[in-house]
């Protein structure tokens, strides 16, 4: 897998520069930026659900505290942005943390139910303080500036956001293959086998939670300036929904599935956009195909078909 | 005091409602482990189709078999053309086509029914009846009647008959169930039809109460997901203890606490449950050894 | 080097181990048989922090370590093998053996991201390898472990729990699913184990193998210490022979 | 043939919010229809580019740029909630194109920006028709029951505000989730608030549930419901209990009985009939909100003579006596509403229709 | 090759040219066996070598990709496992494989799904049989030990009163009181005319109970003989016997 990864990872990049070359107009620019943005959160919550195997549902609420940190610290404090943003993630980090001690020792479904219970609270929270968030129907935020230099052109965003996409998969190939990522794997088959190890399991667990709360609030914090806009739907069930079934749709541990997945699930939409009143029945129908055809996701069992392919 | 029976009634009346909808969930979750998401568009298929029939003048109780027959149906084909497909795959695949699948059948239903509020008539009038000093609507005994009935007979089901064993034991090891005989197709086919059959027969008797539409599943089946998880999932009496403590303490947040957080106080509560019993309130403990 | 002071266990109203006393010596191979169902392996279960006991305590090296979890024992060098396989299905055969050294590499999730343990990897991966050469597993070291079969599966997990370099060894029936031939590698493997200086802790129904290797046995019968002594001595005694043995024994 | 006027449009067609947004798309879709077989406008055909945002602000906000950048829409007509209204201003802003939203709360024109403009009454305004119905009837105190969306959560704000600035008490201020089922435990409290009358503000399918409710508690102090609930599916839902409520509403529900007198009756009367004739439901208010939003931007880019963005919404703050079927709008630079408190008519349910309460 | 190898019309159980495999993955590469009725066939191989795929293949839990698989003479190899077990056809899982959550008994009835009715007499045979599952019956199988879920897997097999039995390693984990119960069970079960198809790690006692043996390496049948003679055989001794 090392020998595959940093190849792998070149390719990457180089689809992420000849991108813009052949993407015709900035709107599929726009589509491929919020892509990336989204990606950023969903190869966080892989390493919570595919490495570690514990399911999140609430997961959004993470992205809502990064969205709502900065655009309330932002808007209230004036802070700058990437101020803002490092106090979000810290301030994320530190809510997972918290949160993480006593939810992970719940298992399977328990703990899914728990992390759904936990973005319900932060959604609430979030349409029922109005002073400070603008409640349901949301609030602006401010465009990004770094220093003096106000990021307005969509092919800087294009390139942050691919920058940022990168580096956050960097990130989590590198864990993949190194002794805590292994951890978090090995719990996630056997929590004995892994203790019995020497891991270290509550603690593993919670890491993996505070990390991929931070990939969630950096992917929620850009996301806000970049569409200048945010509403409490982003912290929503539906949202947490869809962020495990970008994992889930892109493979489970894997990192380039993660990113598949969410540029499947942001694409899509846009694909049907025009299909009026058939969005859905057309969206849960591929939804659907995809996991009976690829049923481990779209990478493992692309990977896995290849591999078969050759043998024979 | 009329106030809390009145708040007492009412978190009775929704958490049955609740109730039923997590009883479903428990059926595939001990065949399968699955967690259905589709479950809740179970209970709207059972009210939009009878009101349908309604609205296309069939009678009233031909309108009520034809919505359990198509609502079986669905689920009896959720299984052999979605999930049964998908082969020997992870549990959270298996989640996502459910997902998946309700996507579809609320897209389905928005084109075919349209996205209208739909009703039915009450089973036995809208006179509310005076019970401890609260309004009770007779819809409402209905629900719990119903409620009760049901999942009686799913304890009796799970308990006393092979049928019930093989259900849990495909759940438990499907390699060693079909390795003793079992057809674990059918028992899984079996489970999904069990489950549409229960989530429509709730959802037209609750449809007077809470009225339908396409949408009506997401609410529905959320809320069964928590009061089956709070119940242990595998225990049809745990999902009912969940659903009616989910129903309670939300009219009491209500009632006595606050209106706008009362969707956030159960859950909170609901967690520290979750952490005292890991297991959910009647959740068997695991017995995996080492 | 571990010492067991009147340990008990009950799981209900089943009490799986009673009132269990025994020391095993430094560097020996100690036995630990019975029949079914004695208590051998929630003895293990014990040992290795996976249970707290209800009463009693444990010495390793006279310190107390009642009642720590597994991972902390590991740190203190216990490691073990398992009778219901704990082998992590969604990894390698061969990442199964390097989580085994988790404790001697570099642990932090940061320095992980950043890819500065690679180097390290590179060196525990051979080492792994080395090591499922020694238990005859090194064919299969790429394989996904779900795809081996039963018996290959078990000498993974003896390989994992020597990747851990650990002092205390526990393996719980590690010759089921072998064949004699394979038993016998088995066999001189672990006496290779002991003489490396590790001590072993051995649960096992295979009586050749018991009493070829273990320089001391425990039975035990209804979570009771039934006899202790050599394998001479064991073999011998009437008791065992009833309980466990059988007469042609 | 010249190149057509694109229209685009992000409408709540599914999701919580589809009630708004399922009559809004079927009456852009037949008025678009109608306004090309009449020949269109300037001599072009329109062109309907319409995304579903199924309730969600951020959808919204990614179909707003879809409809800027890739289909470079002319104008912009609609967006069901004051959410995904809200998420698609910051781009709409900066691309420069003349905006008409559907949703109605007061934040979406307050302060005014240069290119949005909105149809639906504002929260604020029936907050004041029903106090000062209210306060004419007597009543001097009032429990306000309403929905944790957008459209209750700032109608709460304004009603607070409102009952502050006319003297009225507010006895009770309970709250309820869109997608509740049942309501009987916040108007249990109410019951005894000592309130004497009830003023639910929220939008979508509880309303009728709570008028059931409210009748199954058997309480007695009128119930007020806001132009959220003007159109006769909520009368069908919640059946004999609706009777008596009163609500504000645009001329559109009582159109036959307007006289004859009255400017708004040929065209509701018009549109219910087109609606009713094509689509067998009944017409709602929210849609007129569509008929009205489109109308009025048709008529100018007629005035402005040109689909020239700046020269369009020129025309549509230029906008004076336009005579839709909500009410009678003047636009103005510091008013992108062109609506007041009269433009509401106050309405009860009797015998299971609408009547104007004069 | 003796005459066993080779089936005829009165085999209990006639594998011809089995191929069977995991995914991308060829296990088996045309295994041909035997049994007849009131016979022990034992089928030796190292670990890896296919046992448990073969076992698995003929009681239907893995598609056989091609090749056939005959009980009494009838094809059953387009049956579903369930068709199969309700044929005759019961086999002991590998690792013990007992449905954790539920009780012993309720797993002993499983046993019998296939043959309903009956099972009363046949609960109480086990039961006998294994005195220490009466005493646990009502106990989730999950918390047994390791030994006593391989009675309780054993048993399960025998609930529904096979025609023709498949043992994987039913002697894994078994004290060595009871492994010799066990054979003793298996002799009495081919006293009474079952055929038993056995595999064993313990292949000095599989054969020494067995009228034929099979060697299985890579997924080939390496060697086919009389099971004393296997015994004698030099390469078994080294590979298998540890002599
Ligand atoms: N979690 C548990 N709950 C209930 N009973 C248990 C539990 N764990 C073990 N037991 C009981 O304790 C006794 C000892 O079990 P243990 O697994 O230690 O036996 P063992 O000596 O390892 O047997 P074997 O040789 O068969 O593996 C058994 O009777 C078993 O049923
Ligand atoms: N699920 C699987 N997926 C892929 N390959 C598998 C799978 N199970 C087993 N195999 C492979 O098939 C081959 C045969 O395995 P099988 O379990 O039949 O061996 P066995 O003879 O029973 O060995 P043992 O004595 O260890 O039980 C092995 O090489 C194994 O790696
Ligand atoms: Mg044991
Ligand atoms: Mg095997």
């Amino acid at each position: 897998m090392r020998q595959f990864a940093r190849p792998s990872i070149l390719v990457a990049l180089a689809i992420c520069i000849l991108l813009p070359l052949v993407l015709p107009n900035n709107f599929m620019l726009d589509i491929a930026i919020r892509a990336a943005l989204t990606a950023i959160a969903v190869v966080g919550l892989n390493l919570l659900m595919g490495f570690a195997g514990q399911v999140s549902i609430g997961h959004a609420a993470f992205v809502a505290i990064g969205s709502y940190g900065t655009g309330i610290i932002t808007a209230r404090l004036n802070w700058p942005p990437l101020v803002a943003l490092a106090v979000a993630a810290a301030g994320a980090a530190l809510v997972a943390y918290l949160v993480a001690k006593p939810i992970l020792r719940l298992k399977g479904h328990m703990l899914t139910m728990a992390t759904l219970g936990f973005g319900v609270i932060v959604n609430i929270a979030l349409v029922n303080e109005v002073a400070w968030t603008g409640g349901p129907d949301g609030m602006s935020v401010v465009p990004l500036s770094i220093g003096t230099f106000e990021l307005t052109s969509i092919m800087h965003w294009y390139v942050l956001a691919a920058a940022l996409l990168v580096l956050s998969m960097v990130l989590s190939l590198n864990l993949y293959e190194s002794p805590a990522g292994r951890a978090m794997r090995g719990l996630n088959s056997s929590e004995v086998a892994a203790r019995a190890m020497g891991v270290d399991v509550a603690t593993a667990k919670s890491r993996a939670f505070v990390a991929s709360a931070i990939f969630a609030t950096v992917s929620g914090s850009f996301s806000a300036h970049y569409l200048g806009f945010i509403s409490p739907s982003i912290s929503g069930f539906t949202h947490s929904v869809e962020l495990a079934t970008m994992v889930v749709v892109g493979g489970m541990a894997s990192t380039f599935g993660a990113v598949l997945g969410a540029i499947l699930l942001t694409v899509l939409p846009q694909l049907l956009g025009g299909l009026h009143g058939y969005e859905s029945v057309f969206f849960g129908l591929i939804l659907m195909l995809t996991m009976i055809f690829l049923p481990k996701g779209l990478v493992p069992s692309i990977a896995l078909l290849v591999s078969r392919r050759r043998r024979s | 005091m009329s106030d809390l029976s009145q708040f007492v009634f009412s978190g009775l009346t929704t958490g049955s409602i609740y109730a039923l909808a997590a009883l479903g969930f428990t059926l595939i979750y001990n065949a399968s482990g699955v967690i259905n998401f589709a479950q809740g568009d179970f209970l709207m298929l059972g009210g939009m189709i009878t009101s349908a029939s309604l609205a296309m003048g069939l009678p009233m109780p031909v309108a009520i078999v034809a919505a359990l027959a198509i609502t079986t149906l669905i689920g009896v084909l959720l299984y052999q053309l979605a999930i049964r497909p998908a082969g020997e795959t992870s549990v959270v695949s298996l989640i996502i086509i459910t997902i998946g699948a309700s996507t579809f059948i609320q897209g389905a239903v928005q084109i075919l029914l349209g996205k209208n509020q739909f009703t039915l008539p009450s089973f036995s009038g809208d006179a509310s009846l005076q019970l401890l000093g609260a309004y009770v609507l007779p819809q409402s005994l209905w629900v719990i009647g119903v409620g009760t009935v049901l999942v009686v007979a799913c304890a009796l089901f799970f308990h006393f008959t092979l049928l019930g064993k093989a259900l849990l034991a495909v759940a438990a090891n499907r390699l060693a169930a079909q390795a003793v005989g079992i057809n674990s197709g059918r028992i899984l086919r079996l489970s999904f039809g069990l489950s549409a059959l229960i989530g429509a027969v709730a959802g037209i008797v609750a449809a007077p109460i809470t009225t339908t539409t396409y949408d009506l599943g997401l609410m529905l089946g959320l809320k069964g997901f928590v009061a089956a998880t709070l119940g242990g999932l595998n225990s049809g009496v745990g999902a009912v203890l969940g659903g009616l403590l989910v129903g309670l303490l939300e009219a009491l947040v209500a009632g006595y606490i606050s209106s706008a957080y009362k969707d956030a106080v159960p859950f909170v509560l609901i967690i520290f449950v979750l952490l005292v019993l890991p297991n959910g309130l009647l959740g068997a403990k695991s017995t995996e050894r080492v | 080097m571990l010492t067991l002071n009147r340990v008990s266990k009950s799981f209900g109203g089943v009490t799986a181990v009673h009132d269990m006393s025994f020391a095993v010596r430094k560097g020996a191979v100690h036995a630990v048989i019975g029949p079914n169902g004695a208590g051998k392996t929630t003895l293990f279960n014990l040992i290795s922090g996976v249970y707290t006991p209800s009463s009693g305590e444990i010495l390793l090296d006279d310190e107390r370590i009642t009642g720590l979890r597994s991972d902390e024992l590991a740190t203190r060098g216990v490691s073990r093998t398992f009778q219901n396989l704990q082998i992590c299905m969604n990894m390698t055969a061969c990442e199964n053996v390097m989580l085994g050294a988790h404790l001697r590499s570099t642990r932090s999730m940061v320095a992980g991201m950043l890819g500065t343990t690679r180097k390290a990897d590179i060196l525990l991966r051979e080492e792994a390898l080395q090591l499922m050469d020694k238990v005859g597993v090194g064919a299969v070291a790429k394989a996904q472990a779900s795809q081996l079969s039963y018996g290959l599966l078990k000498r993974l997990e003896i390989a994992r729990a020597l990747a851990s370099k650990p002092r205390l060894l526990l393996l719980d029936e590690p010759a089921a699913g072998l064949n004699d031939t394979e038993t016998a590698e088995v066999t001189t493997l672990i006496r290779d184990i002991a003489a490396s200086g590790i001590t072993v802790l051995l649960v096992e129904h295979d009586m050749k193998m018991v009493m070829t290797i273990s320089d001391h046995i425990v039975v035990l019968d209804y979570g009771k210490k039934l006899a202790e002594g050599t394998a001479a001595q064991v073999s011998q005694n009437p008791k065992v022979i009833e309980a466990y043995l059988g007469i042609e024994a | 043939a010249e190149s057509p006027i694109k229209i685009g449009s992000v409408i709540s067609a599914t999701g919580p919010a589809s009630f708004l947004g399922d009559p809004e798309q079927k009456t852009l879709e037949l008025y678009v229809e109608k306004i090309n077989a009449a020949g269109g406008v300037l001599g072009r055909k329109l062109e309907l580019v319409i995304y579903d945002d199924a309730s969600d602000a951020n959808k919204a906000n990614a179909f707003a740029r879809r409809l800027i950048l890739q289909d470079q829409v002319d104008a912009l007509v609609g967006a069901s909630t004051t959410g995904s209204t809200m998420a698609m201003i910051p781009q709409i802003e900066s691309a420069k194109i003349p905006f008409i939203s559907l949703a109605a709360a007061s934040v979406i024109v307050e302060p005014v920006k240069k290119w949005v403009f909105k149809m639906p009454h504002s929260d604020r305004m029936a907050a004041q028709k029903v106090l000062e119905d209210m306060k004419k009837r007597g009543f001097k105190s009032f429990a306000l029951l309403s929905d944790t969306g957008g459209f209750g959560k700032s109608g709460r704000t304004e009603t607070l505000k409102t009952a502050a600035a006319m003297g009225m008490t507010v006895a009770d201020d309970q709250q309820y989730g869109e997608k509740d089922t049942d309501v009987t435990p916040q108007l249990t409290k109410i019951k005894t608030s000592g309130a004497q009358a009830i003023l639910v503000f929220g939008t979508g399918q509880a309303p009728a549930i709570i008028a059931r409710n409210y009748q199954q508690l058997a309480m007695k102090q009128p119930l007020y419901t806001t132009h959220g609930q003007a159109s006769l599916e909520f009368v069908r839902i919640a059946g004999a209990a609706a009777e008596g409520i009163r609500m504000p509403s645009p001329a559109l529900l009582i159109a036959s009985d307007l006289p004859d007198s009255d400017k708004q009756k040929a065209v509701s009367i018009a549109y219910a009939k087109a609606y009713q004739d094509r689509f067998k439901m009944d017409v709602s208010t929210f849609g007129g909100y569509a008929h009205d939003g489109l109308m009025m931007m048709v008529d100018a880019i007629k005035r402005a003579g040109t689909t020239d963005k700046e020269k369009v919404r020129a025309a549509l703050e230029a906008t004076n006596g336009f005579v839709g079927v909500s009410g009678i709008y003047k636009m103005s630079p510091t008013d992108h509403m062109g609506l007041d408190v009269s433009a509401f008519r106050m309405v009860e349910v009797k015998g299971g229709v609408f009547k104007e309460v004069r | 090759m003796t005459a066993a190898a080779t089936a005829t019309e009165t085999s209990a159980l006639a594998v011809r040219d089995l191929v069977a495999g995991y995914g991308g993955i060829e296990v088996l590469h045309g295994v041909s066996i035997s049994l007849e009725s009131g016979q022990i066939v034992a089928l030796v191989g190292a670990n890896g070598a296919g046992k448990t795929t073969l076992l698995r293949t003929i009681s239907g839990l893995i598609p056989a990709r091609s090749g056939s698989v005959e009980l009494f003479g009838k094809n059953i190899s387009a049956l579903r496992s369930d068709r199969r077990v309700c044929a005759g056809l019961a086999q002991v899982l590998e690792g013990r494989q007992v449905f954790g959550p539920l009780s012993v008994e309720d797993n002993l009835r499983l046993g019998g799904y296939s043959q309903p009715g009956s099972s009363v007499e046949q609960l109480e045979a086990m039961y006998r049989l294994f005195p220490i599952l009466k005493e646990k019956r009502l106990l989730p199988a999950g918390t047994l030990s390791g030994g006593q879920q391989q009675m309780l897997a054993i048993a399960r097999a025998l609930m529904s009163r096979p025609k023709v039995l498949l043992l994987d390693e039913p002697s894994m984990g078994l004290a060595p009181l009871l492994v010799r119960e066990i054979f003793a069970v298996i002799a009495d079960l081919r006293a009474t005319g079952i055929p038993i198809l056995l595999v064993e790690q313990n292949a000095h006692a599989a054969l020494s109970i067995a009228d034929h043996g099979y060697v299985l390496e890579t997924g080939r049948i390496a060697l086919s003989d009389a099971a004393g003679a296997l015994l004698q055989d030099e390469r078994v001794k080294t590979a298998y016997l540890g002599l």
